[in-house]
């Protein structure tokens, strides 16, 4: 929908003018002629679909891939940047949806790679770290900045990408769902920024899958779908549903539904679990058909409670009993052996191989159910890939790279790989990350069902009304230690959030 | 990119295509057949004695040790690993092969089968080093080379093994229907089983998914570290073939046999168009590579290149060869 | 340095081809040997194909059968180990192209004629004139070649002969140099470390030797040092004629691979040759230097 | 939070350790450090000769050209290359070096030049064929390893070069205050600037952030290719540099010279703690790494281990030094 004010906005002064953007990939056309203004002191929100070609746009505004087609003009000047570095120089900066940080390096490296504080050649190391410093605060995170970012929560680093993108003081910001992997809090810290930024004439592109922040930080909203500009809005002007309907094109009811009753058999009772220097002491059993949800802030342990029950670190204290049975999980070949499978936060470096097709990866942890006589029949591994694609909704061709897939799709992928495991006990570390609304409801529903049909399941997230939503119990840690175990009826969102920051 | 993603995209696109280009990705990779069409058709002008029946035979029989150990490092390098000691082994289990037989005086099938085992020990060993020890490839099997070479040294004190039964040297001298060695006829077979046991078997193909993100597979479930070892010990295995082949090719065990080999193994395999990345690779591409290797070299001696310019090309040729198929690859996306 | 080798001019059949597979170029004693081979096919007309093996056994069976493939007259062999070439002389015996050995031999298979000279004889010559030089008593040490080459195998082997039939003196070391003046420096630097009172060094071969005098000269011993190599190279000969070296052993390779091509062309043409020709072996001291620097 | 409260205790727990295990921390990996103490140690007690100051001298000497390469092999590591071509252009290096001034007769500064330029040129184009070309580091080298040593024979003939000034020999042979040789100097000299380059230049730092994350490194806006041809660059002209200090060494230009020396350096880097999956490495780790290759091949001279005995040894030396230092690495984690 172009606007009719086109020649105006092109003037100096107004910020980014794009116009007919688009980009094709082997097989998929992600992006087919969109336009989008991005204009000083303003937030655009960017919302649709996994795989409708936000992340794509944004590349090319960044200068990561150029456009097959269309124009870009910054302040009136032609745009066209050949790479980041370019893009960067013209003040265009972003926060890529995937971590971009480099492990081996300090906070403060990674906040000024490339442009470090030199005094008389050489980096000022004193200076870098107090701006780094200075810059981390801004953003909330309390955390040495000589350290290597490689050893920081999932969390700690998304905000380590904010302070980066921060200290760039550049007039066009590109935020690809920076909250992703943050807590309420942190999120709450960031929108003040935005805030902050925004007076000062700074012009945003917002995008996220989270419905909520719409209303708190956005100015427009751009809807796509299928890698066209199909809607957009005033912020004043809508509600929720009518974004979803956009989004998706069809309508969507986000409502939890109770969870289900679960079967007095035990499936899993653990019992005193720790782990050196992650979380000690924990103690819970989950029945079958049970949704046993995890709460906790940011770095509370969570994950590795999750890892040690999935043996990708086995515990070292406590003990595991499934089926009443003491289990030994020293690797995570122990743990689906004992029905026990994860479904990691980190999609890209321990969900998926990235390189390899969908249908590949999907048939990873079945190569040996799919064999015949010893040998892999690939009409199987169709057959099932066919399957499992439909029941999930996964929008991606079977041949398709992995890395490939839009983020949403990844995360189905990701999941979908376990269920012909039949697995009796579910981790589902972060389910929803960076999914969309359909596959949200999509993913609650595969829970539900998972449930129903006997499966224990426990979920851990950092946004609360989905474990309020899904489970019937809630384990609440805080800095590694068990400070709650709240039945259902009792588990509001202050309680959860008191126990959450005691202890 | 891995291999399997790049021919199933490939399938995906097939209809579109031309029959003949149809066949070369099915082959492999078709960048790496192609350079090796044009090194054959440039060859035959150049030299006529090239493209003789007599010299294919020829040519096949030079690269049958190079293609058998080609074949474990595909395996190693789609796992993201490296083996620079099969150069040796390929010496040490000639030598030790030719100990039992000339000096300990046991029968040939027992020398055979104490090659065999040294060349698998070796490569066990090898792996050990990576998987419990958690050395990086390179360094584990770089020193696997030097105490696999010293090894050979301490058994045959430096001296060549000689003197074994005729029936022996005749293996690979035997020529089926008069134009097959028997030493291409393994080569094929070893290479389909090869080809079989990456595409269709779930340890093949749980070597690519450890190639490309080891720490993915083994939260898949697979067993990474069983997986690497058995990657290892073939290769291991099969270079302790290659050392008996040419046991049987020389007559004789030679202490230095082999050295330097790796290299060239190593360079088959990648123009075959695996990665050093790992995840990527193919039988048949490390074959094509192989060949490329045989043909250049025997081309080269054919028309009497100097020895010195010979490095200088043959050096050139892998760079153009690989530089080409990544190119084009590249310019497809 | 061959001129005075020419050849009696019968055999000027233009179309004579002779494959000479040679076990090393990146040693300069064959360069030389191959120098003299050219100069001789020259001269005579003749066709001459060179191949290096590289020090690698495989590859010379790979490059003689190419030269079959290509129904070379004579193949003229320098292999890179007796044993190892025998299947590959078979090959051309059976192939009906008539072979000639140089430098070294061969275990089987039939040989028209074979050029030689005694590397045996040749470290046996060292030997003696290294203990006699340091009054038959001392410490001496051995720089060896690469493990495993036949050269280092029998040069050793005669230097222990002229040892075991010496009764004062005492080999304190003996350590692999691989036949290079890089490693013969390192190695003799550490020896001469951990052998304060060595009186002489033998080295396999001349490039090893150099390096020695640059150890010595180093450590300020080159004038007490006794330092003998092999293969009679340019610069060995330089260094003998300034007094650094004090001997080397002329194997004069560029008459072998004269010889050789002589040999393979006569055979050619269908004339008789001596089955064995040996090409002297002499020891090259300052005394007669003189003769081998031109 | 809690990420903060971790932070804390790390830094909690850095207080308590011992501070001796502090400094090597500082030192570069202490793991490759205590493996050098102990070799020396173990070393002093079998050998009376080993620790003198002219034997340590020795070593020192011994080492610098490998120590100069090495010093490049760890920029090229860390940014996750490898270079297999150094040996070779310490050949190619020394024989331009050696043919300029012998044969063509030109001063010899121009000589020197021209040996350091071929070697920068050497790594430019293996630069070149690695950034635009797309070719993996390790087949872009071992093209370039081959080329190189066929140019070096080319130009030489297979033969040494020999005739310089005498003030060229003694460069290296001269001793500072009788004890300190010029090339050692050099070598010190060098790594300080190395060490500096990496730790304080913009473009020092880049290159940990393309070994750890090449994307990632781009999308920062650091220049990625320039940077790799740059590293690749002086790689190939610190390779030309050991070649002319080899030259000085032996007075004569070899063909051959530093063959097979690739993978002493490469295992020396490694040693030095440098991952070969690129993001990390230290030039005094590197240091320390040679010094332990060093110290191994002297001590053992020195103790007169028959040579094939040597090679078992010293890779065995290799593989514990290097898993010790991993699995403590580990441990800590
Ligand atoms: N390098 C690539 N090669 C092939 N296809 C690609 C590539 N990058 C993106 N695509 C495809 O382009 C489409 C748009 O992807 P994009 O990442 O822009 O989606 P998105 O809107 O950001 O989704 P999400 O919300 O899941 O992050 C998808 O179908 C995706 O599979
Ligand atoms: N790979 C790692 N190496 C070292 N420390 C790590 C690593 N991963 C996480 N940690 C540390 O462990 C602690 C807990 O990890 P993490 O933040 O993942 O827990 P969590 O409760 O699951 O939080 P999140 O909300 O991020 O999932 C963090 O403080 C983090 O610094
Ligand atoms: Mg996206
Ligand atoms: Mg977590």
């Amino acid at each position: 929908m172009p606007t009719p004010d086109t020649v105006a906005e092109s003037a100096p002064g107004h910020g980014l003018v794009c116009r007919d953007l688009t980009k094709a990939f082997p097989g998929v056309r992600a992006l087919d002629g969109v336009d989008l203004d991005v204009r000083y002191g303003n937030v655009e929100v960017v919302l649709g679909e996994n795989g409708a070609g936000k992340s794509t746009l944004m590349k090319i505004l960044s200068g990561v891939q150029p456009p097959d087609a269309g124009s870009m003009h910054l302040d009136g000047e032609e745009y066209r940047p050949s790479s980041p570095r370019e893009a960067m120089a013209a003040g265009v900066a972003m926060i890529h949806q995937e971590m971009n940080l480099v492990p081996g390096l300090s906070v403060a490296e990674n906040i000024f790679l490339g442009r470090q504080p030199t005094r008389r050649g050489a980096v000022d190391y004193a200076e870098m770290n107090r701006a780094a410093a200075t810059i981390v605060r801004r953003v909330g995170l309390k955390v040495d900045v000589t350290r290597p970012v490689g050893r920081l929560s999932v969390a700690a680093q998304q905000q380590v990408e904010i302070a980066k993108a921060l200290s760039l003081d550049a007039r066009i910001l590109i935020l690809d769902e920076p909250t992703a992997a943050l807590g309420a809090e942190e999120s709450e810290r960031l929108f003040e920024i935005v805030d902050e930024l925004r007076s000062q004439g700074v012009g945003f592109v917002y995008i996220t899958h989270r419905l909520r922040e719409v209303e708190r930080v956005g100015d427009r909203i751009v809807v796509m779908r299928d890698g066209r500009r199909v809607a957009d809005w005033d912020r004043a002007d809508v509600a929720v549903d009518a974004l979803v309907e956009a989004m998706v094109n069809r309508a969507v009811d986000q409502v939890f539904s109770d969870p289900n009753e679960p079967d007095d058999d035990e499936l899993l009772r653990v019992e005193r679990l720790g782990r050196e220097g992650a979380f000690t002491d924990v103690s819970f059993a989950l029945r079958r058909g049970e949704v046993l949800g995890v709460a906790g802030l940011v770095g509370a342990g969570r994950t590795e409670l999750a890892r040690a029950l999935f043996g990708a670190e086995p515990a070292d204290e406590g003990r595991i009993v499934v089926d009443g049975r003491p289990a030994r999980i020293g690797s995570p070949a122990d743990a689906i052996r004992a029905g026990i499978v994860l479904v990691p936060e980190d999609r890209k470096a321990a969900g998926l191989v990235l390189g390899m097709s969908l249908q590949d990866n999907i048939a990873l942890p079945s190569l040996r159910g799919l064999a015949e006589r010893g040998i892999v029949k690939k009409s199987r591994v169709r057959q099932m890939m066919q399957t499992l694609a439909g029941q999930l909704d996964i929008r991606g061709r079977p041949t398709q790279a992995a890395g490939t897939l839009s983020g949403g799709n990844q995360q189905k992928a990701a999941i979908a790989k376990w269920i012909p495991q039949r697995p009796r006990v579910v981790i589902f570390d972060e389910p929803t990350r960076g999914v969309d609304v359909g596959a949200k409801v999509a993913i609650y529903t595969l829970i539900e069902e998972l449930s129903r049909e006997g499966v224990g399941v426990i979920v851990i997230s950092s946004e609360l009304t989905e474990v309020l939503g899904l489970a019937r119990r809630v384990l609440v840690l805080s800095h590694g230690r068990q400070t709650g175990l709240l039945e259902r009826d009792e588990a509001t969102e202050e309680r959860v959030m008191a126990l959450a920051v005691s202890g | 990119m891995s291999a399997t993603t790049q021919d199933q995209e490939t399938q995906a696109r097939e209809a579109e295509r031309p029959s003949w280009n149809r066949f070369f990705e099915r082959f492999g990779s078709s960048g790496p057949l192609v350079g090796l069409l044009v090194l054959v058709v440039v060859l035959s002008f150049l030299s006529p004695a090239f493209l003789t029946v007599n010299n294919m035979v020829n040519v096949f029989q030079q690269i049958s040790v190079l293609a058998i150990l080609a074949l474990g490092m595909t395996a190693v390098i789609i796992t993201a690993g490296i083996d620079l000691s099969v150069g040796s082994i390929v010496g040490l289990s000639g030598v030790v092969a030719g100990w039992t037989f000339v000096e300990a005086g046991l029968p040939m099938p027992v020398a055979f089968l104490a090659g065999l085992a040294v060349g698998a020990l070796a490569g066990f060993i090898s792996g050990l080093m990576i998987t419990v020890g958690k050395l990086p490839p390179f360094i584990a099997t770089l020193a696997m080379l030097s105490m696999a070479r010293g090894l050979a040294l301490v058994i045959s004190d430096g001296q060549p093994i000689s003197g074994y039964p005729d029936w022996f040297r005749n293996i690979t001298r035997y020529q089926l229907f008069g134009v097959l060695p028997l030493s291409v006829l393994l080569v094929v077979v070893l290479f389909l089983l090869g080809a079989a046991y990456l595409r269709y078997r779930p340890s093949g193909r749980a070597l690519y998914a450890i190639g490309g993100n080891e720490e993915v597979a083994r939260l898949s479930g697979l067993k990474v570290q069983r997986e690497k070892l058995k990657v290892y010990t073939a290769a291991g295995a099969l270079a302790g073939l290659g050392g008996l082949i040419l046991l049987s090719r020389l007559d004789s065990a030679q202490p230095t046999a082999g050295a330097g080999l790796e290299l060239d193994v190593i360079a088959a395999v990648v123009i075959g168009g695996a990665s050093l990345a790992g995840g990527r690779g193919s039988v048949s591409g490390t074959l094509v590579g192989a060949l490329i290797i045989g043909f250049l070299r025997n081309g080269l001696n054919l028309l009497d290149v100097s020895a010195f310019w010979q490095q200088v090309i043959i050096g050139a040729v892998i760079a153009i060869a690989v530089m080409t198929d990544t190119l084009r690859r590249r310019s497809k996306h | 340095n061959d001129d005075g080798n020419g050849n009696d001019g019968d055999a000027a059949a233009g179309d004579v081809t002779i494959g000479l597979s040679i076990s090393t170029l990146e040693n300069p004693f064959f360069v030389t040997l191959r120098d003299g081979a050219e100069a001789v096919a020259e001269d005579a007309g003749i066709e001459l194909r060179v191949s290096d093996a590289r020090d690698d056994a495989q590859s010379q069976a790979n490059h003689v059968q190419d030269f079959i493939t290509r129904s070379v007259d004579v193949l003229v062999v320098n292999p890179v180990d007796t044993a190892a070439i025998v299947p590959s002389i078979e090959a051309a015996n059976d192939a009906g192209i008539p072979v000639v050995t140089v430098d070294r031999g061969s275990d089987g298979g039939e040989i028209a004629a074979h050029v030689a000279s005694d590397n045996v004889l040749g470290g046996r010559l060292a030997g003696e004139f290294l203990f006699e030089q340091i009054g038959d008593s001392g410490e001496v040490a051995q720089l060896e070649g690469i493990a495993g080459t036949s050269a280092a195998r029998d040069r050793g082997a005669g230097f222990q002969e002229a040892l075991d039939a010496a009764s004062g003196i005492d080999l304190v070391g003996s350590q692999a140099a691989n036949f290079s003046r890089d490693e013969g420096l390192t190695v003799a630097e550490n020896v001469l470390q951990a052998n304060s009172g060595l009186a002489g060094v033998f080295a396999q071969n001349d490039e090893m030797a150099l390096g020695a005098v640059e150890a010595a000269r180093s450590a300020g011993l080159l004038d007490d040092l006794v330092i003998v190599g092999f293969d009679a190279t340019d610069d060995a000969l330089a260094a003998i004629d300034s007094g650094e070296m004090d001997a080397t052993v002329a194997q004069l390779p560029s008459d072998m691979g004269g010889a050789a091509i002589e040999a393979a062309i006569a055979i050619a043409n269908g004339d008789d040759v001596d089955a064995e020709q040996s090409v002297e072996v002499q020891l090259v001291t300052a005394d007669n230097v003189g003769d081998f620097l031109e």
